[in-house]
């Protein structure tokens, strides 16, 4: 096993992996960025390295200086998280070059599944069902009209080198198709260097259904089952469990044998997630595979028992795998929450600024990854995740009652999140009901805004705040705790 | 004490009489609740409100806080304390002209140009932050008075970014 | 179910039902003494009721008070938790009259299994094997010492009333056995009200196994595996286990057989625990019933994924078991380290105070059931556990790696806690290799102190904090953070 | 700055130079260490020794402060500030001849009769606190000269419960 790894991310994911490296004795190497000097996946590493400015480029996405860090320090491997370098097939080969182990799949492999109109080729090639579009990357709009046209609308723009929902557009009809794939486009680029997209026919309303896999070095490929990720906002997950309601044993069977193909095909090794869209008729079509550690991937270790990361790093260092598909057995039933800085009452913007008041939930299977604290200011930066908040319990009823509890309970202050609409969410009847669609967000909740029944008590709070009035100045750090809208923020300044 | 309470309508006055340390007798409209209260951290009070125990986790300067309750933020605004630097940001009558970004973003781009008629909810300039990019859309319908950035400027919130006039019939903004 | 339940404790178990109860929209009733208005159970039940003094007499231990507080509350049901009244026939049986209905078994099974020798004597009319010794209860110390002498030393005196070791004392020799008959019937008197003690022959090197068992009204019995609970200071469990490292599978299928049967033959209803003694030679001991929830049930609902106390309240409320024994299998390995406020450079002698800060551990697989939090006064009226640290993983090795790392990240400032005792425990030699015998801590920590490696690091930090020096007064109160050894206090006297 | 640290020997002088701003240079005895470190919340000290990070809590007030690192509480005591309640309770070198409680306790048993001999290590008086019997024992041999307590008294710490006379030929205590 490794002596030292190098963390190339930052906030939870890097913390979380940090856990199990100081479980298996591997020393951790953090890198940050300006912003980051006191960020929590630093307080936490053995050692920690400044790459540069706040700005991606500059730091976490900046290839040499981490690779400089990792030599520098003497870390033996690199864990790329998510996001940022995890799926650069440029950074993977980089490391195989400097003799530093990628903890991820072969650069070639991440290169070909990378191009999701590559990939879809593989997988037509091994008979892995896919959506109906286009098998090739397009830059010309009028180009991708045409084909919206033969495809019949409503289409699905996405981002070729994409992933995580950015640079993706559904449109409805011809006149957006232009507009469209201009701001698609220019997504795809800020977010992977490359603005290069492609069409897809979209589905009415599919769910959003993955499989984990691990693969080893000598062909063993598994899959810890399924989770489904229906429920999205702008294209993004905010709520994924396991195992899906859709799912029965025949299903699952089926579709975790296209992912263990889907796997094969592209000769992977690693932990890597096999997403599908599972239409109402019950057919189900490749998405993509994403090749990193997924952010959902902590519902899977609750139903299983397994710790994915320790099973990365095993595989990394050429141990074989020692699970058998068939002892793999889900138990009770995990939901994750996302939880963002974010305003679900001014359509999910980011909400950036300073913490001034931290309170995780806990309890009988609550589970808290998190990578902010009490004093933290959030960077406008980065990716806006805070946490990751998972229930797991003996039955989906349980479990989301269980999280709706840990919801209520968690208490971050000085910035905005969608806790409350995520506790409606839950509530829903659909919800419960389990009928989630990835447009469950906009069929049930457009334009939704909390149920404000308790304000009254919230000013009989604010009398006994003020009579009580001891609160440092230093926590309440003026207006951090009200995000502003366009339109309310402009008083600061007319006034 | 009396406290005058800021609310979408005129404001709402709720008095509050100290019965015993930790105690009060909070009087609004017709009705007078008994509340006992513990401070049981900074930014956390613990209250009885008629036997009903309640957490409720607070943030925020005088004359305005964010009050944490179940999960939900409640806006709390005391209408007598102005502070200056906030007043009126939260008054709902009073709409803007013009568009001005939520946070420091960068203009990604601007979908139309000076003297373009604009309905209520036309996008008007795409900003990125945080990696997501956003549509800033018209408030009410006008017309493009004036444009103020251009393409990749970092923009700070405040900034007015386009000048929208208002139409002369006025319609009221949702 | 039950609209609103009173729940009869205080602290972290007191809590822990409560979660339960949320999660099953069970309204929640908590009591409280004086000295705990702003304890946690208080701040998150629906409504709390004040008992009284701070003295248990008059508060958690008044069964008038108590069924008072039911009454004017209306609550339907009293959860005991452990401790206090959970063990008392009477006041079950007060419940029952009262129309309250009693979350744990009938006032006569308390009562019969209660008496430890009347359990005894059941146990061998049924024939569960249990340890030589007295059948009857003694208070006459000559009589004692005559019945040690027929048993020979080593003897064990243990409380006819008791549990947790509260009056039990193991008497090496004949010359002890007077000082030591007096010492635990006056700690019994104060422990259970009861002084009568008696005598049992004590085995060298037991480990101590116990099998949680469930039962509903209708005669449907399982158990949820077993615990090791052999690591133990004062006779009192610290750090308990599942599975144990000492179980094969067919010692499991025999001592959870005897476990139904001890408690088939009780007539048993709800959650309790049958305690062993499991011999070197594989023989093994029935030692008592435990009639209420453990202390340490959440190894049990780790590893087995069952929450304990929403199948309490099923059963009380009527609902027959759905759970079936071959179904229920253990997964992985859990760890729990209680937590007390103690000082184990001190004999372990209760330490109590202000918290002056607390920084809970997370991560996958930890769960911490905590009572306290950052600025509570810890009462020295109960007892000291401030929280219970568990830990799950996919192997008893790294479970022992994720629960060295959560305590070592554990921070409890303003008293004194056996964290630092803990991780040299699971460090140790002997509990890696599961060497795990009730005598563990005289055997291998007798006189146990911390190595103290990090002492420049210390200075250096104090050095850093006395330049930053903005910590508010009000939190570090004067000496909070150091527990007086009978010694060490007196200076504040003679100077 | 100097800061002069009392051990169970002599004190330990360490010297702190500011180099920049969250970054110092600390000399003891021969070595000289690099430390950066940020202060992240009243208790919690992030310091990054010779390139090697270590989060410290601490706790306790001027001059006598409780540390905690990987989980285990570091003492430390400025030689220079001599805080009067404190000061001493600490020195290792000076033993009582009394035996008092560690902290409020209620007295079950009295083990010895005044004039007794005792030998270290030997009960003296049986106590109960959070429902825990303790036995104090005699810290050295010696007679008792006193016994200034009752069996049911509630005792605090400093009370002295049983004075013992120290025997002649001085025995080190342990």
């Amino acid at each position: 096993m490794f002596k030292k790894i190098l963390i190339a991310n930052r906030g939870e994911i890097a913390r979380r992996v940090m856990y199990t490296c100081r479980e298996m004795g591997v020393a951790t190497v953090a890198v940050y960025s300006d912003v980051d000097r006191n960020a929590v996946h630093v307080l936490e590493a053995d050692q920690a390295v400044l790459l540069g400015d706040a700005e991606p480029a500059a730091s976490y996405l900046n290839i040499d200086k981490i690779i400089a860090a990792a030599k520098e320090t003497g870390a033996e491997a690199i864990h790329p998280g998510y996001g940022f370098l995890a799926e650069n097939a440029d950074f993977a080969e980089r490391c195989e070059r400097e003799g530093l182990t990628f903890i991820g799949p072969p650069a070639s492999v991440i290169r070909e599944l990378g191009d999701k109109t590559v990939a879809r080729q593989t997988m037509i090639k091994n008979g892995v069902p896919v959506i109906p579009g286009m098998t090739h990357p397009e830059s010309d709009p009028e180009a991708i009209a045409r084909e919206a046209d033969r495809l019949g609308y409503p289409v699905l723009i996405k981002a070729a080198a994409g992933g995580g929902g950015k640079g993706m557009r559904v449109v409805q009809a011809q006149p957006e198709i232009r507009e469209a794939c201009l701001s698609a486009a220019s997504e795809a680029a800020s977010a992977f260097g490359s603005g290069s997209i492609y069409l897809e026919k979209y589905l009415a309303r599919p769910r959003h259904i993955e499989f984990q896999i691990l693969a080893d070095r000598y062909g063993t490929i598994v899959h810890l089952l399924e989770r489904e990720c229906s429920i999205q906002r702008r294209h993004q997950k905010i709520i994924e469990e396991t195992p899906s309601p859709a799912m029965t044993p025949e299903l699952r069977e089926r579709m975790g044998m296209a992912a263990v193909a889907a796997a094969r095909a592209s000769g992977y090794v690693n932990a890597g997630t096999v997403e599908f869209l599972l239409d109402t008729d019950g057919s189900f079509y490749f998405l993509e595979v994403n090749t990193r550690l997924q952010v959902e991937h902590p519902i899977t270790e609750m139903v299983t028992g397994l710790d994915i990361v320790r099973h990365q790093l095993l595989i990394a260092a050429g141990e074989p795998l020692t699970l058998v598909q068939e002892e793999i057995r889900g138990r009770g039933h995990a939901i994750e929450c996302r939880i963002y800085a974010e305003d679900p009452e001014q359509g999910f913007y980011p909400s950036p600024g300073r913490i001034t008041c931290l309170k995780e939930p806990s309890g009988p299977g609550i589970r808290n990854d998190c990578g902010v604290y009490a004093g933290f200011q959030v960077p406008v930066e980065y990716d806006p995740i805070l946490s990751k908040l998972i229930a797991h319990a003996e039955s989906r009823e349980a479990a989301i009652e269980r999280m709706i509890q840990a919801l209520s309970s968690y208490v971050i202050l000085g910035i905005r999140t969608a806790i409350p609409f995520l506790i409606d969410v839950l509530r829903s009847e659909a919800f419960v009901a389990g009928e989630t669609f990835t447009d469950f967000v906009t069929a049930h909740f457009a334009d939704w805004k909390p149920e404000r029944s308790d304000t009254d008590l919230a000013r009989i709070a604010y009398i006994i705040d003020d009579l009580a009035g001891r609160r440092k100045a230093t926590v309440s750090s003026a207006g951090a705790g009200v995000p502003l809208s366009p339109w309310q923020s402009l008083g600061n300044w007319r006034r | 004490m009396q406290y005058r309470f800021k609310t979408s309508e005129e404001a709402l006055t709720f008095g509050a009489e100290p019965v015993e340390e930790n105690r009060l007798k909070v009087a609004t409209g017709e009705k007078t609740l008994d509340v006992r209260y513990a401070v049981i951290a900074d930014h956390h009070v613990h209250c009885v409100v008629e036997g009903v125990g309640i957490n409720a986790f607070i943030t925020g300067e005088k004359g305005e806080k964010t009050i944490l309750i179940r999960g939900v933020p409640y806006l709390v605004q005391d209408a007598d304390m102005t502070v200056q630097s906030r007043k009126g940001a939260r008054d709902l009558k009073t709409l803007p002209r013009e568009i001005t970004p939520p946070m420091p973003s960068v203009v990604v781009r601007i979908m139309v140009a000076e003297g373009d008629p604009v309905q209520q909810g036309d996008g008007v300039i795409v900003l990125t932050a945080m990696k997501m990019e956003t549509t800033l859309t018209a408030p009410f319908p006008g017309r493009v008075a004036g444009i103020n950035v251009s393409v990749g400027e970092k923009v700070m919130p405040g900034k007015i970014l386009v000048n929208i006039e208002k139409e002369p019939e006025d319609t009221k903004p949702t």
